[in-house]
């Protein structure tokens, strides 16, 4: 792992690098070099994502030298009140709330309700008094190797000296797998190994190739590294990396509409980036440090004040945002149609799933820890993501447009079964007596759908650019008979359907019935019976794409269309049989795959501090 | 483009290599003074600009087209990624990889220097190759619309 | 205690003209200059969170002197009151990528000018929705 | 009220104003000026709260995108022409965003008081650094330290350039793409 991980950035971001300056110096054969330095790079990272499952679970700190605890672990009124001294003058102190367990200041003894006055470092004679907590935190991150920091602490009117030396951690950046960061690891790979294989011929249509595979290799860098990550402000900035390469590739076509959607997406996602880093400034201001682990450290002992929610409301909207939750799905159905089909399949199948649900998942359940109003925020936005997703998309006639559509729908599954996973978890036993079982339960399958998501979506896009790529429209009205002229095809865009409505053998039944098992059980049966509806409208919409784009005769301006090359097929392919592995093969991959990736949400905060921190 | 007066343009050759030097001191001094290699990187990219606003976008063509631009801005970036990568040498990425020098000194503190050439290199080379690419695109949609009139 | 909180809110003030401007504005240019605002809002917003008020004086900046030397006293005085700077690496890059979101947009706006010939965005509607 | 306290409330008033002409001024080029003259006030402000890289980067980067924003932008159309209208929404968004700004008042009543950060990581940062021999600290945490960080921040510049040449490319596709069998 310690090596494997940074491998999961350098490799693409490596490619990415390289492409221009070969592609652009290569003449005629710019695309030739392009395409190989793109697909070794995609196969290299599918074999690393693998051997990360060969490897326990640790976190590696990039760059900065080893240090000491900057955790003093006290919880108190930010600054000194005056506090009453039985039996003597009032004196001046800060007033303990609350000690994060195992921190540098629970070593020294102190205890909620204790009121430090004063504090001195090794090598002081006088006690000074104390201003703030932050004057402490201070003096704690400044320790010399051996030094130690006594305070003196008002306790039950008496006054008493505590000291305790600093312990062990280090300065940098965190990266950091566990099983949630395999499973997503594998996704982006396979999917991306797939979307490249397909763009070596759907992509020949195009110009200038060097500049498509260049912002290519760099959203996959990007995914990578928000999924890697274990630091606030690392995340944001990956998150930006992957939307900046996105928005090159949305516009890439440089047609009007592809401007247009391209543009319209860089300004909201501009919107976004800015609420997310207002949110990470107070994060920071409040608690001082940026790495998550530390950061949910705090959370386990604060109280949260009105700031924090403040910053919980920043990122849910800015993440809302580029996961294209429904207040804020403008842009998606507008820019994920507009991009090169397999542009679409990532952007739809990976990318609002990396820079969106992930990030939210991981900062609710792991950094910022589980609320009833968070909860049922996420609950409600899911809920309205899958309804109105599914309405708007019964009525397209475009057909990458319906499935952009369905995208938001989707989604709203995976937000909807985490949001019930949330809930359950912050009521705890007082909510209904299974809790940990349906709380665990609903986490799975909200990831599981995720998963399936990623699968059958760019497995259905990807057909989509076959139709296109052959017949140049993807207007279902002027389509029709793909049977009969691309069998193939036809068979693959069939899998994904049934895939995306919930037909039995395939994946996405096994997903959606989770959900509405996990859902009805926490005791929402009105949303188990809208999760079902929902479902019920998915088949009907895919059995419109089915009357009009594969059953029937073709129409006679199609009538010259043959099956589409030999690449597309096998990429079509892989995704295909991802689809039926993940629904038939489910008692086998639930242990090693899904399982520990649910674990590690369900984990909460303790969990992942002990992970990160090893012990 | 065809570049401005000959008051502009005397005054830009007189002043071009007092700038483009502050540039270039500006991104090594970085782990001494304010700077460093992304600051630097805007004044040189500004300062190329200024030759190209004064005497037009073809006085630079043939040293520094848009293509080359994008060849040295990946080198700055592939070393910058090479600089982190040898770090595996010592452990792991961005590992310390030598024992940091301290003082007053042009090359000390580690890798810090030579991470601020490289990103000096890259945003200078990169955003004046976008620029060039602006203009570029400016002079073809020009021809093209004085051909459709 | 108006002053502990004034300066944070001044600066969500310059976020939400940025914010208003990309709602309500009507011409390409005004949203990218909203766009760009919010930018400005949230580097300030940064820098301001990374200040500390020192004992005397004007703020300090964590950058060591030649003056100063290698006398170990006056750098521990330095690290004692300068200002947090991992706030302003913060806003390093977030100044970076503001650049880039902006050369971007500008890029874009040129391209649909030149398709549309206006920067008025109630004619730039090919797309519904 | 201590001097700096003074000037940077007089900085932020000169930007507030700067940013409401920027955005409501009929005139483009005035606009665009009005957007420096506040990344100016930024600037400024970074010098007063002790963080003369960002004074000096904020400039630079500033006069390079106005540089931009008008030779590329506003040179192109006649800036005085027909004032293009807003959406009938303004009062409401106004209110709306009234209304952003009195919820944040009232939440960072919470928040730690302004001048009196907690320089949990950033204390540790200050004084490895001072070790590591680096003398602008900014710099050692910006490259060393969070040099990861960095990495990526060059990534997204040149994902952008990248972008950017991307997007100015005459034509998108080969031919004008009919589908490769259907005209037969």
């Amino acid at each position: 792992m310690q090596q494997l991980l940074p491998l999961l950035v350098v490799i693409p971001l490596g490619a990415a690098f390289l492409i221009p300056m070969v592609g652009l110096l290569g003449g005629k054969k710019e695309w030739r070099i392009s395409e190989a330095i793109a697909l070794l790079a995609t196969v290299a990272l599918v074999l690393v994502s693998i051997g990360t499952f060969f490897c326990p679970s640790a976190a590696v700190w990039i760059g900065g030298y080893q240090g000491r605890s900057e955790l003093l672990g006290l919880v108190g009124s930010g600054s000194a009140v005056e506090v009453p001294n039985p039996g003597s003058a009032p004196q001046r102190g800060v007033p303990v709330q609350e000690v994060v367990p195992g921190s540098v200041a629970a070593t020294a003894g102190l205890r909620a309700g204790d009121v430090v006055v004063g504090w001195r470092r090794g090598s002081d004679t006088e006690m000074r008094p104390v201003q703030s907590v932050n004057e402490l935190r201070r003096q704690n991150a400044t320790l010399e190797p051996g030094e130690q920091l006594v305070v003196r602490v008002l306790r039950d009117g008496q006054q008493r000296d505590l000291s305790a030396a600093a312990g062990k951690s280090v300065t940098g950046i965190a990266m950091f797998g566990d099983g949630l960061t395999r499973l997503l690891v594998l996704m982006i790979s396979v999917v991306s190994f797939a979307a490249v294989l397909f763009s070596l011929s759907y992509m020949s249509d195009y110009t200038m190739l060097a500049l498509y595979y260049c912002p290519l290799m760099l959203m996959i860098a990007g995914m990578n590294g928000i999924v890697v990550s274990g630091d606030l402000f690392n995340i944001y900035v990956f998150v930006e990396v992957a939307a900046m390469a996105s928005y090159a590739l949305v516009g890439f076509g440089v047609e009007s509409e592809e401007l247009e959607a391209s543009f319209k997406y860089l300004v909201l996602s501009a919107v976004a980036s800015g609420f997310i880093l207002l949110g990470i400034g107070i994060i920071y201001s409040l608690r001082g440090t940026l790495n998550l682990a530390q950061i949910a450290d705090y959370a386990r002992a604060a109280q949260p004040n009105n700031a924090l929610w403040l910053a919980v409301a920043f990122f849910v909207a800015g993440f809302g945002l580029k996961a294209a939750m429904v207040p804020f799905h403008a842009w998606l159905p507008d820019a994920h149609p507009s991009a090169p089909a397999p542009v679409s399949a990532m952007l739809s199948g990976l990318l609002i799933k990396a820079s969106g649900v992930y990030v939210l998942a991981r900062l609710v359940f792991n950094v910022l820890g589980v609320s009833l109003a968070v909860a049922h925020v996420l609950m409600a936005m899911g809920a309205l993501s899958m309804v109105v997703g599914v309405f708007l998309a019964v009525g397209q006639w475009d057909f990458k447009r319906l499935l952009a559509y369905h995208s938001i729908s989707q989604m709203g599954y995976v937000v909807l079964a985490l949001g019930v996973g949330a809930e359950v978890l912050a009521k705890g036993p007082a909510g209904i007596p299974a809790w940990k079982t349906v709380g665990f339960l609903a986490i799975a399958a909200g990831l599981f759908h995720l998963v399936n998501h990623a699968a059958f979506k760019s497995l259905l896009f990807l057909s989509s650019g076959s139709v296109v790529y052959r017949t140049g429209t993807r207007d279902l009205k002027k389509l029709g008979g793909m049977g009969q002229k691309m069998p193939l095809t036809s068979f693959f865009a069939r899998i994904g359907a049934l895939s995306i409505s919930g037909v039995p053998p395939f994946n996405g039944f096994f997903s959606k019935l989770l959900i509405v098992i996990a859902v009805v059980w926490a005791g929402h049966w009105l949303l188990g019976a809208l999760t079902v509806f929902v479902s019920f409208m998915t088949l009907l919409s895919f059995a419109k794409v089915q009357r009009y784009l594969i059953d029937g005769d073709p129409p006679a301006s199609l009538s010259g269309v043959r099956e589409s090359p030999l690449p597309m097929q096998v990429a079509m392919g892989i995704l295909a049989a991802a689809c039926i592995g993940l629904g038939v093969l489910l008692p086998l991959h639930m242990s090693g795959l899904l399982a520990p990736a649910a674990q590690s949400l369900f984990d909460q905060l303790a969990g992942y501090t002990k992970a990160v921190f090893g012990g | 483009m065809r570049g401005m007066t000959l008051i502009v343009k005397t005054i830009t050759a007189l002043l071009i290599g007092f700038i483009l030097l502050f540039g270039f001191c500006v991104v090594l001094t970085g782990h001494l003074t304010p700077g460093g290699g992304f600051a630097g990187g805007v004044i040189l990219a500004a300062a190329l600009l200024l030759v190209v606003l004064a005497f037009g976008a073809d006085a630079l063509k043939e040293r520094l087209g848009h293509n080359l631009a994008v060849v040295w801005e990946s080198l700055g970036a592939i070393g910058f990624l090479a600089v982190g990568a040898l770090g595996f040498i010592a452990g792991t990425f961005f590992a310390h990889f030598f024992a940091p020098k301290t003082g007053f000194v042009l090359f000390a503190a580690g890798s810090i220097p030579y991470l601020n050439v490289a990103v000096g290199l890259k945003v200078g080379a990169g955003l004046f190759g976008a620029f060039l690419m602006l203009a570029a695109f400016r002079e073809t949609e020009r021809a093209g619309r004085e051909e459709g009139d | 205690m108006l002053h502990a909180v004034l300066p944070y809110v001044l600066c969500i003030l310059i976020f939400a003209i940025g914010l208003y401007a990309i709602a309500v504005k009507k011409n390409l240019v005004k949203v990218i200059i909203g766009v760009m605002l919010i930018d400005t809002a949230v580097n300030l917003f940064l820098v301001l969170i990374g200040y500390r008020v020192p004992l005397r004086g004007a703020a300090i900046a964590p950058i060591i002197t030649p003056q100063m030397g290698s006398s170990r006293q006056a750098v521990s005085e330095l690290l004692g009151n300068a200002v947090d700077p991992l706030p302003q690496a913060l806003v390093l890059t977030s100044i970076v990528i503001g650049l880039s979101v902006t050369a971007l947009m500008v890029v874009m706006a040129l391209r649909l000018h030149q398709k549309y010939g206006t920067f008025d965005l109630t004619q730039i509607t090919k797309l519904k929705g | 009220m201590s001097a700096t306290l003074a000037i940077l409330y007089v900085v932020l008033a000169f930007m507030i104003i700067g940013a409401i002409v920027a955005v409501e001024t009929r005139d483009l080029l005035s606009s665009v000026l009005c957007l420096g003259a506040v990344g100016f006030g930024l600037s400024v402000a970074d010098l007063v709260l002790g963080a003369p890289d960002l004074a000096l980067t904020q400039l630079v980067v500033e006069i390079f995108s106005v540089v931009l924003l008008i030779r590329t932008v506003v040179a192109r159309e006649d800036t005085t022409k027909e004032f293009i209208r807003d959406t009938p929404h303004v009062a409401f968004m106004g209110a709306v965003i009234m209304a952003i700004v009195i919820g944040v008042y009232v939440c960072f009543q919470a928040l730690t008081p302004f001048g009196d950060p907690p320089m949990i990581m950033g204390q540790t940062y200050m004084r490895a650094a001072e070790q590591a021999g680096a003398k602008n600290l900014v710099t050692a945490v910006v490259l060393d330290f969070r040099g990861y960080d960095t990495l990526g921040e060059a990534t997204v510049i040149f994902a952008a350039i990248v972008g950017c040449y991307a997007l100015l490319r005459t034509r998108g596709r080969t031919a004008q793409h009919e589908g490769h069998d259907a005209h037969s």
